[in-house]
């Protein structure tokens, strides 16, 4: 079974969606239990992980591969390397939270809910897996099946348009990546990324490749322009969806860069790598302003996602600088490791906020935060989370938002002052934002007396946001264990940067 | 003396321009009858143009399945269908020189590309219809090919046919609801006894019985 | 002279043919409460025919009367699917005549005809059998439009498609006969050899647009795509199902046979051509679909845009091309079919179901007819890991690899385009709140809902284990 | 002297004039079905030249075929005329558009 | 002797132990559970902290410099949390633990009727943890945790009143400042690790002096010397943590919180932070005269220009906070002149004096239920005499007067500055100079204004009113004025909180109160003539201080100063004392023999008063550029760059181009059997033709 470990966390969640459908809608608890017991089994496999890995070996590890398609060449390839170990530890850490979040929130439908959001974390997980491009080509795809339904069935009032716009979004990146992939399949007739990292390609081959994955990627980390599509899906997306979306989704373009942009086109993403910490530096200074000015809480954080991504493309980007600028492949781990420990830390700050939000959602049904005012005089408890998170939000050191962001910053100084002078621009303008809107939410005097109403968190919500609570904790006072996992994987791909395919 | 060459050709060359003129007749006449007709003029003139090809038995079975089958089925319908005549023209004229314009690039295309002059050198020789090297009828020859080579498209037009009795009856045949059939194996078996039954009843005028709904639309 | 080794290559054609002339006079004789017993006799006589087809699989291509009858890996495959397809058709038909009194026994027999139509066509080793298998598929197919008499939509359709099929198989026949003329031969394999020995070959290339016109026209690629939608919209949906997939795979085997068998030199002419009707039709399909509010003339467009799909692998001219458009077409007839099956077992009597707003909050009323349409709405849209998907990602690679990188691209940006109008299908269903009143469920028939579930879930299974019949598509081709 | 290019001509004519009344006509479906017999025999008439004249017999074999073929369809054509007009009460081509768009 | 780590550890994690426990488990443990751990904790801290203190001074111990855990390693870059103690940070943390642990005791009493008693204690003994951390930290990750960790709890402090829409405006503004600072802050240890390679302060001070002939590339053509950009990036960090102009306004603001906090954190410790650190950066700083020469600028013109606000300030606490700004101006300046012994001698005196003036000025604050307007005030010096006693000894030490704490201190800079010849030194010489004239003048007029004077307040007894007291303390402390514009707008619907108008006697605060004043007061006098000698004159920092010879403006000092008794009686006679006896003569005859002339004086003044009562405009502007022109900007991005271009035209506009394009194509589809035919001709014709033009 242990050779099997991958494909166990993958098809473990997405079988597992099956009795949780035929479960009904008729014995909704019965449904929940399942998922949950899914749930926590597939996170207890992936621990598995922790064991089986090699931290050391900078190679893929817990390789299966059968051949999928033979006469093309396409295998059901699955491995992992230490940064693969952390995203997949983040999704079923996740994974638990939503379904717990959604306990008796989600009322319609409770065993279609959690199929989905199963199925989504099978999904998830074998974007992380996958080896074969086409495989994480399929899984990256399928991911935006359920991801469609949970926005749609479960959303706000404007979810039609959102999930739309996510899916048709999403879908238009990811297919100019089919094409871009396909291209590449024609060169070297396999799908295997190892072999497609050294297959040698012309600086004009690997532009087109580089911005075919790069709008790909782009829109799902996202980058700026096109991250519109963000907003307004977390807006209507129901809190779990949103959680999902932000806590692991949009890792998984960072995870795609990583796998294709740099290893495939390490040429042409170095001549453009100022494109894209161009567009990762305005996502932290425009997108931090017009966070500044949203109405909507949900629409803020996923503004505020938008400009901590940033970071992630930024640390990512860096490193070609870094390596082929200065020759300084030291800094450029740090940018990278940076830009790996800003995804988990994102994947939990931006996770528990959401779940804030839902918190507050559950008891008011509005996400307006002129709504709101003086939450925290009925709600202690939720008031130390939301403030907790706030603050990790805005990069306090102690929590997980500070590393990445210091190491990021603290690396592009390196590569340049001026990058690191905008990127840090988010000690102030994330902090105004998120903070802003912790004053106008959690403090001052009462004045909806709807607010009066609203009762402490549950100890199902204590779960959630405590346990989010102890990840950001856990990580921003001690990131190094997290840091030493990747640093294997991280360090070979810093190596391969350098790697010219001319 | 006429040239027997010269002769074809301005056969060719009367039976073409019937043809022409009575294929110009069948889109412009405005009795659909008249119509009808032309096309069948248009069928008997290539008939003759095919028979200074050679081709008899087509000739003939063109007259025969055409004029004699087709166009009779024409007829029927034409007729059967009450089409109001002064309707039929409307907008002809406006959309004419589009059609004309039409039809002379695509001539024009078609015989630039064919390349017609090219065509112009290639005369008729002399007819080919030969069993081993052996002159023969038109129709042997090709009846000689139509049941070896071509057997098995043969079969194939015979289930053609089937499909389209098949199909016309399945379209047009209507066992209307309502209908009175004369059904003799009843008739005989009839009793008296069942016909008539003598009823009291009071001194009213009767109603008429209503007639069975149709769903005919034509009278 | 034919012998009886020919006979037994043609054995699947003349068994139906046989058991066609059966089932009409069967059904001359049947008393109207009989007729379900012809439905399960039909059904039964085409997997038997499947039997046959697979059963007498040629290890190499043999051919039958005189070159006529060509039987190859090709013609198989094609014939399996077509026969499976017809049986899905007729399983999912059955309710939905039964309700509208269309129950009769014509509509078999007529498919069944237009069945052996479509195994001629694909077999064709002549173009009189090419031609002769088409029209007697499309006279059934005709005479299948106008089966439900009463309906205006339906006789409209039929003259429709009367008058424009008619047409095609004008131009076609122009074609071949200037095809004819320039090389002597009407058989496509001396066709082949003497088309590059033609001493006209513009007379040769001519003739070869009139038969792409042809061609177009029966894939129902734009510009002679405009029978489309009305056909599909106003034919009985039993019938609109049949249209809507086994005729696809006879499209693609006359494509085949006529362009590769018999043209293959001319493939630098025709690939372009193709690949303009290509994205005219990934143009028109994907974008005409987008403002259809009627759910079989959206299929309709739809499935124009999927026959540009299928020219996009087509244009590659090569065994991988080829191999890549089979592919499409089988998975389009797999998820045509299963599209309007779930139309068909939406419908009852006096509710046809053809309107989107007709599934609206479809998910509260029958989450299981939701969940498969949205597999197969998925699926058509090209989402892995469905189906469909990999039809795309091969016509894609086909196109790419001979070097139509630009129509590959053209043919990702209609996709996105096209991706909305699958997917406000799905919202219709999933997002939307059901109409009062307007009860929209599965039909009880037990067969319907089984094979119709099969049918979609094929569709996810084939999605995950495309490559044995990906493996079977291209070894027909490759050797 | 007869040569091929007059009979192509021919045929090219009349398959041009078939193909003009196809749109021009607007009223009847009658004159459209005709045109198709127009179109059908400009065909037959290269089929048969080209036969005739590159002495190959499967042209003729050919136009036999299409003559019968053409029988069959044009009766399922009329009775789907028929059919038309016993639901529309009309032919007139320019009223048959209940489904467009 | 080693100093061992567990103690070290336990310094810093005991005042976490009593947070946690009154935070989580307030309710369980009760007011009393929650005091007692907490200052259990602080307690601990601090008398370990004494023991170091001891231990490095005169036990012998070594500079201690280990990690304790790694933070992040990856390559040759690593950051640890671990700690530095030697005498610069043993001062602190005594500093720090002593006055938090006063500040703790003082809460029992000053807190006693808040209902955020337990959530109190927990923030104060988080911010002692956060304090420690950063003081005791040997790297500069870590010292950037304590640092933002102690803006954290500053902002948790502010608000601690959280339905005072000032104090939650406070707060906000007070972390967004400091985050200002943290911005330059962290750039410039961004700079460090780009230039050092290290974030550790051994590695890094050792290998300081490479720093010399390096440059940053700014533009093509610009190249900036190294040192001045880090010391000037991290000097930014100092501006916002110690409230040096520009950077100054959150600080008055950040008096919304309550007095303890206000005495602990923005007057004693937190804010001298930026001191501290720059203090400790002295090997970096010693390198760049231009830094200096800037952080000596900036810091006079606080001194001064600060001081002259709180002259017209009417709220007790403003007016120790306005104090405080100067104050900090002067420990900058003498940063600026390499004086770093000095500032942070003044920084632990000003610790004291400032505490003992802030927990007065919380002392009288409850005497007056939570009147802080000294308008109403007066008088009240027979009612508490023990606060008024010892705020005059932290008055006396606030002005500099010869003997007290402050003189020693403040003296040692103001010379200092006339020794250094440090471009802008002179500038800064007259701004210490008459900023000590300023100080003078407000501490004064405090003092007489509190506790001199006629009572301005009437004592009215109801009953019916005064059992709610206690209870509502918070909520009529938000109405408090802590501005007189403020004051007018105010509605209050509680008749007893009309300014002037008491219900209780003034009466003196309870032991928990005076306590702590007292032993605030002690080191106020005495911690001045102490340390004098080897703090500033001496070697007593060792190798924690680093002064380039050429700079040593101390040193030159030093060879004048014998003892602490001469140097006192030497004060006498200089011009600094001189202008605090003029300040105390003016405001004597002012506020205590002829009241009218302040109001006619003011009137005279109305152009400067105006300006100093708007604080030169600089929160208006701050407020109108950044808060309202960010939003403004905020706004204009989002609804003009994403809501208008980005999805207004690229995404509903490509969508509904598509959408109008099927329109417009669907009529193609026309219904009629002649234009699809025509269709299918043109398809044939376009066919032919692009093959008869292209193909042929």
């Amino acid at each position: 079974m242990f050779n099997h470990l991958l494909s166990l966390l993958i098809w473990l969640p997405i079988l597992g969606a099956i009795p949780v459908l035929l479960a009904g809608s008729g014995r909704p608890n019965a449904a929940r239990w399942i998922s949950l017991l899914v749930a926590i089994a597939t996170f207890v496999a992936s621990l598995g992980l922790l064991s089986q890995f090699n931290a050391a070996d900078s190679a893929k590890q817990l390789l299966e591969n059968h051949v999928w398609i033979a006469s093309l060449g396409v295998n059901y390839s699955l491995g992992v390397d230490g940064i693969s170990v952390a995203l997949i530890l983040l999704t079923t850490f996740v994974g638990i939270l939503v379904i717990v979040g959604a306990w008796e929130v989600i009322q319609t439908n409770p065993h279609q809910y959690m199929a989905a959001m199963l199925v989504l974390e099978g999904l998830m997980i074998g974007v992380f897996c996958a080896t074969d491009a086409l495989l994480f080509y399929v899984f990256f795809e399928a991911m935006l099946i359920p991801m469609f339904i949970l926005i749609g069935v479960w959303g706000g009032p404007r979810r039609v348009y959102a999930t739309l716009k996510f899916f048709i979004y999403t879908f238009f990146g990811s297919i100019f990546m089919l094409v871009g992939l396909i291209y590449l399949y024609l060169q070297a007739h396999t799908f295997d990324l190892a072999t497609l990292a050294s297959l040698p390609l012309s600086m004009k081959e690997q532009t087109w490749l580089f911005f075919a994955f790069l709008i790909a990627f782009a829109v799902k980390v996202p980058m700026v322009p096109v991250h519109t599509w963000l907003p307004d899906a977390h807006v209507e997306a129901p809190t779990g969806g949103s959680v999902v979306l932000a806590a692991v989704m949009l890792k998984i373009g960072g995870y795609g860069f990583l796998r294709f942009s740099l290893p495939i086109t390490p040429d042409a993403a170095d001549a453009y790598a100022w494109v894209v910490i161009g567009l990762s530096l305005v996502a932290v200074v425009y997108i931090g302003y017009i966070a500044l000015v949203q109405e909507d809480m949900k629409k803020l954080v996923a503004y505020s996602s938008v400009a901590h991504m940033g970071f992630v493309t930024l640390g990512i980007f860096i490193a070609f600088m870094l390596v082929r600028g200065t020759n300084n492949l030291d800094a450029a781990k740090l940018g990278m490791q940076g830009a790996m420990v800003q995804m988990i830390s994102h994947g939990f700050v931006s996770g528990a906020m959401f779940s804030c939000i839902g918190v507050m959602y559950d008891r008011l049904h509005t996400r307006q935060i002129k709504d709101y005012g003086g939450v925290i005089n009925v709600m202690p408890w939720f008031g130390f989370f939301y403030v907790l998170f706030a603050m990790a939000n805005s990069g306090l050191p102690g929590t997980s938002g500070f590393v990445g962001e210091f190491q990021v910053i603290l690396a592009s100084f390196q590569a340049n002052p001026w990058i690191a002078f905008f990127a840090a621009f988010t000690l102030i303008i994330g902090a105004a934002y998120t903070l802003y809107m912790v004053k106008r939410v959690l403090w001052g005097d009462i004045t909806n007396p709807h607010v009066a109403e609203m009762k402490d968190i549950n100890g199902r919500e204590w779960f959630v946001l405590g346990a989010f609570a102890a990840a950001v904790l856990a990580l921003g006072v001690w990131p190094q264990p997290l840091i030493h996992l990747m640093d294997a994987s991280v360090s070979q791909l810093v190596t391969q940067l350098g790697n010219h395919k001319i | 003396m006429i040239d027997p060459n010269m002769f074809q050709l301005v056969c060719f060359y009367a039976f073409a321009a019937v043809t022409v003129v009575a294929a110009l007749g069948v889109i412009t006449l405005r009795n659909s009858v008249h119509a009808v007709l032309s096309l069948v003029l248009t069928f008997f003139s290539t008939a003759c143009i095919w028979l200074l090809a050679e081709a008899e038995f087509l000739a003939i079975a063109l007259i025969v399945v055409y004029v004699g089958a087709v166009m009779v089925l024409f007829l029927f319908v034409v007729m059967m269908l009450d089409i109001k005549q002064e309707q039929v023209r409307e907008g002809f004229i406006k959309y004419l020189p589009v059609g004309i314009i039409v039809a002379l690039v695509m001539l024009g295309e078609m015989l630039g590309l064919i390349g017609v002059r090219a065509m112009h050198e290639t005369v008729m020789g002399a007819n080919p219809a030969t069993l081993d090297g052996v002159p023969v009828s038109n129709t042997a020859w090709l009846g000689q090919a139509l049941y070896t080579q071509f057997l098995l498209p043969f079969e194939i037009a015979a289930l053609i046919l089937t499909v389209g009795v098949v199909a016309a009856v399945v379209l047009t045949l209507r066992q209307r609801s309502g209908v009175r059939h004369q059904q003799a194996s009843q008739q005989v078996r009839v009793n008296a006894r069942d016909r008539v039954r003598v009823v009291k009843m009071a001194a009213e005028v009767p109603v008429a019985p209503q007639p069975a709904p149709g769903k005919e639309t034509t009278p | 002279m034919p012998n009886l080794n020919d006979i037994l290559i043609l054995l699947p054609e003349f068994y139906l043919v046989a058991a066609a002339c059966l089932l009409l006079l069967l059904d001359a004789f049947m008393k109207p409460e009989q007729r379900p017993m012809l439905h399960w006799l039909s059904i039964a006589v085409l997997l038997v025919a499947i039997y046959l087809v697979v059963a007498g699989q040629p290890s190499q291509p043999v051919t039958a009367f005189s070159g006529m009858f060509i039987r190859d890996g090709v013609s198989e495959i094609l014939k399996v699917f077509a026969l499976l397809s017809t049986v899905l058709v007729f399983v999912y038909a059955k309710p939905y005549l039964q309700d509208r009194k269309l129950f009769v026994g014509e509509f078999y027999t007529l498919t069944i005809f237009a069945v052996i139509g479509i195994m001629l066509l694909v077999s064709a080793g002549n173009l009189i059998t090419v031609y002769l298998g088409l029209e007697l598929l499309t006279l059934s197919s005709y005479a299948l439009v106008a089966l439900n008499r009463d309906s205006r939509l339906s006789s409209e359709a039929a003259i429709k498609y009367f008058v424009l099929g008619a047409l095609a198989s004008g131009m076609l026949l122009y074609g071949m006969s200037m095809v004819y003329g320039a090389t002597q031969t009407l058989d496509l394999a001396h066709l082949h050899m003497a088309a590059t020995h033609t001493n006209m070959p513009h007379l040769l290339v001519f003739g070869l647009i009139f038969m792409i016109v042809g061609i177009g026209f029966k894939l129902g690629a734009a510009p002679f795509h405009m029978w489309i939608p009305d056909v599909y919209q106003g034919s009985p949906t039993a019938v609109t199902i049949f249209i809507g997939s086994a005729p696809k795979l006879a499209a693609f085997g006359m494509a085949y046979r006529l362009l590769a068998s018999g043209l293959g030199d001319l493939a630098n002419h025709w690939q372009l051509m193709l690949a303009c009707l290509a994205v005219l039709s990934l143009a028109i399909g994907n974008i005409v679909a987008l403002v259809q509010s009627n759910l079989k003339r959206l299929l309709a467009y739809s499935t124009i845009s999927h026959m540009g799909y299928l020219l996009v692998g087509l244009v590659n001219a090569g065994p991988e091309g080829y191999a890549a458009a089979l592919f499409y077409a089988i998975s389009y007839a797999l998820t045509g079919a299963a599209a309007f099956g779930i139309i068909l077992a939406l419908a009852r009597a006096g509710f046809e179901c053809e309107e989107i707003d007709d599934l609206k909050g479809l998910n509260q009323r029958s989450p299981w007819a939701a969940f498969l349409m949205m597999l197969v709405m998925f699926s058509l849209a090209g989402v892995p890991p469905l189906f469909g998907f990999f039809g795309k990602l091969l016509v894609f690679q086909a196109a790419i690899n001979a070097g139509f990188l630009w129509l590959a691209i053209v043919g990702a940006v209609f996709a996105i385009i096209g991706l909305y109008y699958y997917l406000r299908v799905v919202k219709v269903m999933y997002f939307d709140k059901p109409v009062e009143g307007a009860e929209v469920h599965l039909q009880k028939d037990a067969s319907v809902r089984l094979v119709l579930s099969l049918n979609v879930l094929a569709l996810l299974v084939l999605g995950i284990v495309w490559g044995p019949l990906f493996g079977w598509c291209r070894s027909v081709f490759v050797g | 002297m007869i040569t091929l290019s007059h009979f192509i001509v021919l045929g090219a004519v009349l398959f041009c004039i078939a193909l003009a009344s196809l749109f021009i006509n607007r009223k009847n479906v009658i004159v459209l079905l005709m045109s198709i017999e127009l179109m059908l025999l400009a065909v037959n008439i290269n089929f048969v030249a080209f036969s005739r004249f590159n002495n190959d017999v499967a042209g003729q074999v050919f136009v036999f075929f299409i003559l019968t073929v053409a029988a069959a369809e044009t009766a399922i054509g009329l009775a789907i005329l028929v059919l038309l007009f016993r639901n529309r009460s009309t032919i007139n081509v320019a009223e048959i558009d209940s489904m467009k768009g | 002797m080693e100093l061992s780590t567990s103690i070290l550890l336990t310094i810093a994690l005991a005042p976490l132990v009593g947070c946690v426990l009154a935070g989580f488990f307030g309710r369980f443990i009760g007011r009393a559970g929650a005091h007692t751990a907490t200052i259990l904790g602080v307690a601990v801290a601090c008398g370990l902290s004494f023991y170091v203190l001891y231990q490095i001074t005169a036990g012998g111990a070594p500079v201690y410099n280990q990690n304790i855990y790694t933070w992040f390693d990856i390559g040759h870059y690593s950051a640890h949390v671990g700690f530095m103690i030697d005498r610069l940070t043993a001062m602190m943390m005594v500093v720090v633990t002593f006055v938090s642990l006063l500040v703790h005791v003082y809460t029992i009493g000053y807190m006693a009727d808040d209902p955020g008693y337990q959530r109190f204690f927990s923030y104060i003994s988080l911010f002692t943890f956060s304090m420690l951390m950063l003081v005791m930290s040997n790297n500069f990750m870590q010292l950037f945790f304590g640092w933002e960790a102690v803006g954290l709890v500053s902002y948790l402090l502010i608000g601690f009143w959280y339905k005072r829409p000032t104090a939650i405006f406070a707060n906000l503004k007070a972390f967004l400042v400091n985050r200002v600072g943290d911005f330059g802050f962290l750039l410039g240890i961004a700079g460090v690790l780009y230039f050092l390679n290290t974030l550790d302060y051994a590695t890094a001070f050792a290998a300081a002096s490479t720093l010399v002939g390096k440059t940053l590339q700014i533009t093509q053509n610009t190249h900036w010397d190294a040192a001045t950009v880090i010391c000037i990036c991290l000097f930014v960090g100092a501006m916002g943590k110690s409230a040096q102009v520009p950077l100054h306004v959150w600080l008055p603001d950040s008096m919304e919180g309550p007095t303890p906090i206000s005495a602990l954190i923005h007057a004693a410790t937190m804010v001298t932070a930026g001191i501290f650190m720059v203090a400790r950066m002295s090997p970096i700083f010693e390198l760049s005269e231009t830094a200096l020469s800037f952080v000596m600028i900036i810091g006079a013109t606080g001194a001064l220009f600060t001081g002259l606000i709180g002259i017209v300030q009417n709220d007790i606490k403003r007016v120790v906070a306005y104090s405080t700004l100067s104050q900090l101006g002067y420990m900058t300046v003498a940063l600026g002149v390499s004086a770093y012994a000095g500032a942070v001698f003044h920084l632990m005196t000003h610790a004291f004096f400032k505490a003992l003036l802030f927990l007065g000025a919380g002392s009288v604050i409850i005497a007056m239920h939570h009147e802080q307007d000294m308008r109403y005030m007066g008088g009240l010096r027979k009612y508490m005499p023990i606060t008024w006693i010892t705020m005059w000894i932290g008055s006396l030490a606030l002005c500099g007067v010869p003997f007290f704490a402050g003189f020693y201190s403040k003296d040692a800079i103001i010379e200092a500055v006339g020794e250094s010849h440090r471009l802008g030194a002179s500038y800064a010489y007259f701004c210490v100079m008459a900023g000590a004239f300023v100080t003078a003048l407000y501490t004064f007029r405090q003092m007489y204004l509190t506790f001199h004077g006629k009572e301005r307040f009437v004592v009215v007894h109801d009953h019916g009113h005064g059992h709610g007291h206690g209870h509502d303390d918070y909520a009529h402390a938000g109405h408090d004025a802590h501005d007189e514009h403020h004051h007018v707008s105010h509605k209050d619907d509680h008749g007893h909180h009309e300014p002037g108008i008491m219900h209780d006697t003034p009466k003196e605060s309870p032991w928990v109160v005076t306590l702590p004043l007292i032993l605030l007061a002690i080191p106020s006098i005495i911690v001045g003539a102490l340390a004098v000698k080897p703090m500033l004159f001496g070697e007593w920092f060792g190798s924690a201080i680093h002064v380039n010879e050429a700079n040593n403006v101390l040193g030159e000092l030093g060879k004048e100063f014998h003892d602490w008794a001469s140097a006192g009686l030497h004060g006498f006679t200089q011009l600094p004392f001189f202008l605090v006896l003029a300040a105390f003569a003016i405001q004597t005859y002012i506020y205590l023999f002829n009241p009218s002339v302040a109001d006619r004086i003011k009137s005279a003044l109305k152009p400067i008063y105006n300006v100093l009562n708007h604080k030169y405009w600089f929160d208006a502007v701050y407020y109108i550029v950044f808060a309202r022109g960010g939003m403004a900007l905020g706004r204009v991005l989002w609804k003009g760059g994403d809501a208008a271009v980005i999805d207004g035209v690229l995404i509903n506009g490509s969508a509904s181009l598509v959408d109008r394009i099927a329109g417009g194509v669907r009529r193609l589809q026309s219904g009629y059997l002649y234009h699809y035919a025509f269709a299918m001709i043109l398809g044939l014709i376009l066919l032919l033709g692009g093959y008869w033009l292209v193909g042929q």
